[in-house]
């Protein structure tokens, strides 16, 4: 029996420190193998426990008590207790702390340690979602001791230590023998990076690798699941990807016009051409999959004359002309294409930019310099990014900021669900953004391996329960 | 020659400094922060703020520069952004994916290109001159990238004679390294043997039309020996420049190639940098690749010397 | 019993005849001169003597070197004959070597060709051939490059390589004609010496009939690719029944008229003038070098006078020349004209400019081969400040063109259609169209034929008649430079060594170059007189 | 006068391209800013000469936009060469030996050693991918190549006798570069130039290729050739066409610039790299 992987992934992470950056890759790697939090997520998106064995919560939801594990150690040896707890904690929290989601831990007022395996954190206010929260790769549990190396020696608590990473080519992992859980089942993992769309296919063609998570070329998924070699997965994210309108910048501050867009736009097409039919349609911001999403995509049908008659309204006969700013992904690059031709047809020019990442986040994400553009947000429960007029869309609705307010307060499931439902469907009637689809996250393996994450809650290559036939 | 060589290396010395400077302030135009790349779209300013400072990023321009060029004297080239290591360290392995893999598409060039001119010059206008120059034709239109995915699909796919990318490493054995980058050298190579093995034989044609040449016959060399003795040697100076500048171009042009077989290469490592902003790799990487340019020609310029004794003594 | 015998040889490329019917011979020791004017065939009778005629060249006839037919001995054949039954030199000594390779292995090559022998024993007698056409070890080592040596060095060095084997039968085809006078006689001298130690057969081509005169035991003349008449040199000297061999000598030995100088009045006052040129550095630290090109130059050149400049190649003439006509500033000295300085404050003086021309040596590289004649001789118009425009101008053209025995109509021609003599009548025209006061010929007539250069030379005695001409004659040809100027100076290494009337300087030189230069060229024997030194 | 074979064969096979770039300004099969999804990836019919691409766009109508494209980016690059470089090499052959010749020259090496494609990356990282900037960066790199080919003609002409001729007529370098070393210096140019129009073309085709050429909706063989990249084992036509299309246009206009060579000098001798 095989008792090593090659697993190949689109982008490498650019170090290994899940709490000091935002790189997925980051997280892919590292992420359940090397890192482990408090809580965990499962394939499903649930949260579980994680080296905390069990919780309890005050009455008035301020106070959480952790029962961590007995027996946990980190890979160098040193033990992990409840004074790691607060320290990955503080250190996230801190006022120089350079982690990419500080805002988990926003809330936190104050961690102690009761005893080594019993840790307190103290909130501000309720928050229903602080164990959700904690399951993030950001907030996973490093040790003071190896914290200086962490970038490119990770020393974490998971069951597969680092082993070696030569740097553009690939990374090696081998089994943690003193796991304190179950034991990974393979004695090492390889993973490999290959972006290029073509080389992807061709290293799985060659079995060069045996494991693709987030095949970039869906096209080429039906050649995979036709030869008995390899399987196809097709999982779920969390990334609802929109063609965000800046909401402040005429003519999108007309809610006229937003509409116009919204019914100019073919989701069904765009699936099928940028992604080959993979994605779920949505209408609102939010993850079909959840228990709490409402099916508005009959708000925004496809319906041109409807989109020229509303434009017609709104004072565009003749339509008018904006920019459409691309960052790299496939669906961005090849849905604004068709995107812009069905705009075209409505009268709506849109002058394409390709951009990279880095010239997104500070032109169009950062300095709101933009008219359309197109993005995936693949962070989990991400609705409460409307309620900030100053995030890159600038959407600005008082009526919008008090349902989320409420939320946070609330920790009841049926009022939660129905304040949820209540804000996908103020959204989705502002027509704040174009919303497309749920983003699909292929994987393509060897055939007969078992044990993979079918979905992507976060990004995750977790290869504990990985199996070869 | 110590005359030459030394005028040769002081505008060299000040060919990097300009190309220092050039780098450092397109580098610096380039719109985009490693700090807020870094940390994503949910990052707070503060954070951006503190992890700007961490990096060194808030400096003036004239001190990063100095930083820069003081660092890059005393051979540290500062440490990547974003992966958190040394760049000479970076550079130190990817420079073995790269120099190998633009040796020896160099070499496969030199050695298709050579008998190749040659057989065609010393058959001018005959069939066996045109196919080959039909074929260098063909070779010199061909784009890279292309033949490289025809290559892939072909020796990769259909054939499996070759892994479809990636790098072995060195340490399974030279063997092994050679196999994985055999098909990008054979992508790099084809076109710049064609363009090499055209100039090869219009140099040849030129020296064949050379009064010395006549004077070979003269003496009772046959054509073929009066070719090999006494125009090859000739012909080698337009070919030598063509080659200076062919490795240079293997060496950074490698880019595209490196992606499509997703080698661990300078090239790679200078798209993913830049696409990172990770500035300091990127400055430095550069400048590495226009110091190996720099030193090539010069190396060519010296070549020159060596194979044509007109210029030891006159400078 | 003949060495080499060419019977009825034609030869025609791509269907052009070029040779038609050219039988000659030559016994073992014999020297045979081949001349004729430029085109007549002379290098391609040679080539397909050596079996290395065009390929696309189609033969007839037979080419017998000791009785093997060289147009029926195949490629392999011929290969292990030259060098080693036949052997040639060629003209220009400057590109003949292999730039890349040493004269000890260039020349040891035709040896180790011919010969299986070991690499050193090859080398030795590579070493004993250089040191026999005077090029000894110890002054000329083995590993020099041809960069290395002068022109007549290397033409040494060729004919070292082509008798290296000791053939029977050695072409020259033009060997001294790119070598000044002086280097010229040693060369022949060599050959000479050769063909009579090894008892070779010397087919030797020239233009020059002093040479031919002078060398060969036996002539031929040829014309268009036919071969007009042959024999021996005092029989055909003495007879010349053939009128293009008589007109050939003719025009050799041709001498002008010129009408009397006027009174002396200073034009051209030169007055120590020295030009140096820069070197690299020769070590790291050392200073640089400079070489003298002209070094305290003095002369007056009067209104109206004819003043010749002789001198061997690298001497310093071109260089005056440029200094003359203001393209470059001298270090020291000073160069007036008419009383005004060539060069004011770092500007050349653009009003003196206006009054000097030049015509160059090259008839071909003198034009830029894209404009009209018109447009090309009236390019000096650019120094006037109010050039003639429309009919003004055409009739200027006109004129200029009558004056050099052209057309006028001829103003609407490229220059690619004139032949090298019309281009030189060309050259004048442009030259003469300010009415400058004085015109430098630098080298004007030394790329012409003979035939050519007569009429060159009858034009610009008539152009003397005409109008009062003062010239710069610059030439390596004292013959030429005898009959076209009133007054010679000799230059030698950057400086004027002797100067005065040309008769004068000519049948009584006093310095000692001047009597070498003298002696060194080839007299064209006195043709009314038959005499013949044996 | 016979023309060079090349010359006939590589003329025609540029004309089809230059042609159907042409005709696409009044007319082209189909409107390539149509997306039909669902004809996608159509095999060659009838209805469609090349098949349809990943968008149903007809991919002939694509080629004939694309041709534009590459032509119109190499064209205006040679133009940028042409037109810096060739003044430049001009005066550095004027001012022969002086400093500013070799500032000149020392720039020109300076710009060779830059790798070409990371500083067309970096350009179009600083101002944006696109077509213009393709153009600029393609021509920033064609300027020493003219530079140095016409320095290099230049010069062999200084030395020329009727250079000194026209010197000695009192004119001015300025005036005798353009009067007179230019105009014969034109064939090497224009040989060069149709040389470097190829390579802009293939080198269009690379930026376009990682997506920093064109941006859609302008068709772009590059891009084509890059969207396709995945296809090549489901629909190779789509793959094959932009990169025959490459091929056939870069190999007319090599052919076509060696039998202009032969034509018009046969002397020359241009650089290719
Ligand atoms: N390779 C060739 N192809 C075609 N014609 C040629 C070739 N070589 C020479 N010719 C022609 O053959 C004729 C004779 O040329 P050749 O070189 O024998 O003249 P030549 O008497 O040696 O003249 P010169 O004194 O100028 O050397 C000329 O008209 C010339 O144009
Ligand atoms: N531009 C220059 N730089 C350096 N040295 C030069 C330059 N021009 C001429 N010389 C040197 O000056 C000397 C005189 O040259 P010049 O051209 O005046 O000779 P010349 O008498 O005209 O010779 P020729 O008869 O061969 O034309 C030569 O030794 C030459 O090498
Ligand atoms: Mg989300
Ligand atoms: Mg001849």
């Amino acid at each position: 029996q095989t008792t090593d992987i090659n697993v190949a992934m689109q982008l490498e992470p650019p170090n290994l420190d899940p709490t000091g950056g935002a790189a997925q890759a980051i997280d892919s790697v590292v992420y359940s193998n090397i890192f482990e939090g408090l809580t965990r997520f499962m394939s499903d998106g649930s949260v579980v426990p994680g080296l905390a064995e069990s919780w309890e919560i005050s009455d008035d939801g301020l106070v959480y008590t952790f029962t961590l594990h007995d027996g946990v150690s980190f890979h160098d040896g040193t033990t992990m207790d409840a004074e790691d707890v607060k320290f990955s904690l503080d250190r996230a929290r801190a006022e120089d702390s350079t982690n990419a989601q500080k805002g988990l831990f926003a809330g936190i007022t104050d961690v102690t340690v009761i005893d080594p395996l019993t840790v307190q954190v103290t909130l501000d206010a309720p928050n229903g979602s602080f164990l959700f929260n904690m399951a993030w790769g950001d907030a996973v549990i490093v040790a003071p001791e190896s914290i200086d190396d962490i970038a490119s020696t990770p020393i974490g608590t998971g069951a597969f230590k680092f082993d070696s990473w030569v740097q553009g080519d690939r990374l090696t992992i081998t089994r943690n023998d003193d796991y304190w859980g179950t034991p990974a089942a393979l004695e090492s993992a390889t993973f490999r990076f290959i972006s290029d769309p073509t080389a992807a296919f061709a290293a799985m063609m060659a079995e060069d690798v045996d494991v693709y998570v987030g095949f970039p070329a869906p096209e080429n998924l039906p050649q995979f699941e036709a030869d008995p070699r390899f399987q196809v997965l097709v999982g779920n994210t969390e990334g609802e990807t929109i063609l965000a309108m800046n909401n402040k910048m005429p003519p999108f501050d007309n809610v006229l016009v937003r509409e116009a867009v919204a019914h100019a736009i073919d989701r069904q097409a765009i699936i099928d051409g940028a992604m080959y039919g993979l994605g779920t349609p949505i209408g609102t911001h939010f993850a079909p999959h959840n228990p709490d999403y409402v099916d508005l995509t009959g708000l925004s049908e496809y319906d041109p004359d409807r989109s020229r008659a509303l434009l017609a309204e709104a004072g565009l006969p003749d339509g008018f002309t904006t920019t459409l700013k691309l960052p790299p992904p496939s669906y961005a690059r090849r849905g604004g294409e068709i995107i812009a031709a069905q705009l075209r047809a409505v009268g709506i020019e849109t002058e394409i930019e390709n951009q990279e990442w880095a010239q997104w986040l500070e032109t169009t994400f950062g300095g709101k310099d933009f008219g359309l553009t197109i993005v995936s947000h693949t962070e989990p429960m991400d609705i409460g990014i409307y309620a900030n007029p100053d995030y890159y869309f600038q959407y600005d609705n008082p009526a919008f900021q008090e349902v989320m307010t409420t939320l946070e307060a609330t920790t009841d499931p049926a009022a939660r669900s129905d304040l949820l439902a209540q804000a996908q469907r103020i959204i989705a009637e502002d027509y704040v953004n174009g919303y497309l689809f749920e983003l699909a996250v292929p994987t393509v393996a060897r055939a007969g391996i078992e044990g993979l994450w079918l979905n992507q809650p976060t990004a995750a290559i977790d290869l504990t329960g990985v199996t070869w036939p | 020659m110590i005359r030459y060589t030394l005028g040769r290396l002081v505008s060299l010395g000040l060919s990097l400094v300009v190309a220092s400077l050039v780098i450092f302030a397109v580098v610096e135009v380039v719109p985009g922060d490693p700090a807020a790349y870094m940390l994503g779209v949910n990052a707070r300013p503060d954070t951006v703020a503190a992890l700007r400072a961490e990096l060194g990023l808030d400096g003036t321009v004239q001190e990063r520069y100095l930083g820069w060029v003081t660092g890059m004297l005393q051979g540290d080239f500062g440490v990547s952004y974003t992966y958190r290591t040394p760049v000479s360290e970076m550079i130190g392995d990817r420079i073995w994916v790269s120099l190998p893999l633009a040796l020896y598409a160099l070499s496969l060039s030199v050695l298709i290109a050579f008998p190749a001119g040659i057989y065609a010059a010393s058959r001018r206008g005959r069939p066996g001159d045109i196919g080959v120059m039909g074929a260098t034709q063909l070779g010199v239109a061909i784009p890279n990238f292309w033949f490289a995915m025809i290559l892939v699909l072909i020796f990769a796919i259909k054939l499996r004679w070759f892994s479809a990318g990636g790098f072995s490493g060195w340490d399974a054995g030279v063997w092994s390294g050679l196999k994985s980058l055999t098909l990008p050298a054979i992508a790099l190579a084809l076109p710049q043997a064609a363009i090499l093995a055209r100039v090869m034989r219009s140099s040849l044609l030129d020296m064949l039309g050379e009064d010395f040449i006549r004077t070979a016959r003269a003496k009772g060399l046959s054509r073929r020996q009066a070719l090999w003795r006494h125009a090859v040697r000739n012909a080698l100076i337009p070919v030598l420049t063509i080659i200076g500048l062919q490795f240079s171009f293997l060496l950074a042009g490698g880019i595209v190639i490196e992606q499509v077989f997703f080698l661990p290469g300078l090239g790679r490592l200078i798209f993913q940098a830049i696409s990172a902003r990770d500035l300091i790799v990127v400055e430095s990487v550069v400048m590495l690749l226009v110091f190996l340019v720099i030193v090539v020609n010069f190396a060519v310029d010296l070549a020159y010397a060596a194979v044509d004794p007109r210029l030891r003594t006159r400078a | 019993m003949s060495l080499l015998s060419i019977e009825t040889l034609g030869l025609s490329i791509g269907g052009t005849g070029i040779l038609r019917d050219v039988s000659l011979t030559v016994a073992p020791g014999e020297i045979v001169a081949i001349t004729g004017e430029s085109g007549s065939g002379k290098s391609m009778t040679a080539l397909a003597t050596m079996g290395l005629a065009p390929d696309r060249a189609a033969t007839t006839g037979r080419i017998l070197l000791d009785g093997t037919d060289i147009l029926a001995t195949p490629e392999a054949q011929l290969c292990a004959m030259r060098g080693r039954e036949m052997g040639m030199v060629f003209q220009e000594p400057m590109t003949a070597l292999n730039p890349v390779q040493t004269i000890g292995a260039q020349v040891a090559e035709t040896i180790r060709i011919h010969e299986n022998i070991p690499k050193a024993q090859a080398r030795d007698r590579a070493r004993a051939m250089l040191t026999r056409v005077g090029l000894p070890e110890d002054r000329f080592p083995l590993s020099r490059y041809p960069h290395e040596l002068s022109g007549g060095q290397r033409q040494r060095v060729v004919i070292a390589m082509a008798i290296a084997l000791r053939p029977k039968l050695l072409i020259a085809d033009e060997p001294t004609t790119a070598l000044d006078v002086t280097t010229q006689a040693r060369i022949l001298d060599l050959l000479r010496g050769l063909t009579e130690e090894f008892g070779m057969g010397l087919l030797m081509i020239t233009h020059d009939l002093a040479v031919v005169a002078d060398m060969a035991d036996r002539i031929v003349v040829m014309q268009n690719g036919a071969v007009v008449e042959t024999g021996a040199t005092p029989d055909l000297l003495r007879e010349m029944r053939h009128p293009y061999t008589r007109a050939l000598f003719a025009a050799s030995a041709h001498a002008v008229d010129l009408p009397p100088a006027p009174a002396p009045a200073p034009l051209l006052e030169v007055r120590g003038v020295h030009r140096s040129y820069r070197r690299p550095r020769r070590s790291l630290f050392g200073p640089r070098p400079e070489i003298q090109a002209v070094r305290d130059v003095s002369f007056t050149l009067n209104r109206g006078e004819r003043l010749g400049l002789v001198g061997e190649s690298g001497c310093g003439k071109s260089t005056l020349t440029r200094a003359l006509l203001g393209l470059e500033p001298v270090q020291s000295g000073s160069i007036t004209l008419g009383g005004a300085p060539v060069w004011t404050d770092r500007h050349p003086n653009l009003a003196v400019r206006r009054q000097m021309q030049v015509v160059f040596q090259d008839p071909y590289g003198s034009f830029n081969p894209r404009h009209r004649v018109s447009r090309l001789i009236t390019e000096p118009f650019h120094l006037l400040p109010d050039p003639p425009q429309g009919a003004a101008r055409d009739r200027k053209v006109a004129e200029a063109l009558t004056a050099v025995g052209l057309a006028p109509k001829d103003a609407r021609k490229y220059i690619h259609e004139f032949s090298g003599g019309q281009r030189q009548r060309i050259a004048i025209a442009r030259a003469l169209i300010n009415d400058p006061a004085l015109i430098v010929f630098d080298e004007a007539v030394s790329a012409l034929d003979v035939s050519v250069r007569a009429q060159v030379l009858d034009l610009l005695a008539d152009l003397c008649r005409q109008r009062p001409l003062s010239y710069l004659f610059i030439s390596h040809d004292l013959s030429v430079v005898r009959t076209i100027t009133d007054k010679v100076m000799v230059m030698q290494a950057g400086e004027i060594v002797e100067q005065g009337p040309t008769e004068q300087v000519f049948s009584a030189p006093r310095h000692p170059y001047t009597k070498a230069l003298l002696a060194a060229a080839p007299q064209l024997p006195d043709l009314r007189t038959t005499a013949h030194a044996p | 006068m016979r023309w060079p074979r090349s010359l006939v064969v590589g003329a025609i096979l540029s004309l089809v391209f230059l042609g159907g770039a042409a005709l696409s300004f009044v007319w082209t099969p189909y409107d390539i800013e149509l997306l039909d999804i669902p004809a996608k990836l159509q095999s060659p019919s009838l209805a469609h000469p090349l098949g349809t691409d990943q968008l149903g766009r007809d991919i002939l109508s694509m080629i004939m936009m694309g041709a534009r494209t590459s032509i119109a980016v190499a064209l205006l690059a040679v133009g940028i060469g042409m037109g810096l470089g060739v003044p430049l090499g001009l005066l550095a052959a004027a001012r022969r030996g002086s400093l500013l010749d070799e500032a000149i020259m020392r720039g020109n090496d300076l710009i060779f050693a830059f790798p070409s494609l990371v500083i067309a990356i970096l350009i179009t990282a600083v101002f944006g991918a696109g077509a213009m900037n393709a153009i600029i960066a393609i021509g920033i790199f064609n300027i020493p190549v003219f530079a140095r080919l016409t320095r290099g003609g230049a010069l062999s002409f200084w030395s020329r006798e009727f250079i000194l001729a026209a010197r000695v007529s009192g004119k001015s370098p300025a005036r005798i570069s353009v009067e007179h070393i230019l105009p014969n210096i034109a064939n090497l140019m224009i040989v060069q130039g149709t040389i470097q129009f190829s390579l802009g073309i293939l080198a269009e085709a690379a930026l376009s290729y990682i997506g920093l050429g064109a941006q859609p909706p302008t068709a772009s063989w590059g891009r084509m050739l890059a969207d396709a990249q995945t296809l090549a084992s489901i629909a190779p036509h789509v793959a094959l066409v932009p990169g025959l299309a490459i091929v056939f246009m870069v190999l007319g206009l090599n052919l076509m610039g060696d039998g202009l060579r032969d034509l018009l000098d046969p002397r020359i001798r241009v650089t290719r790299t």
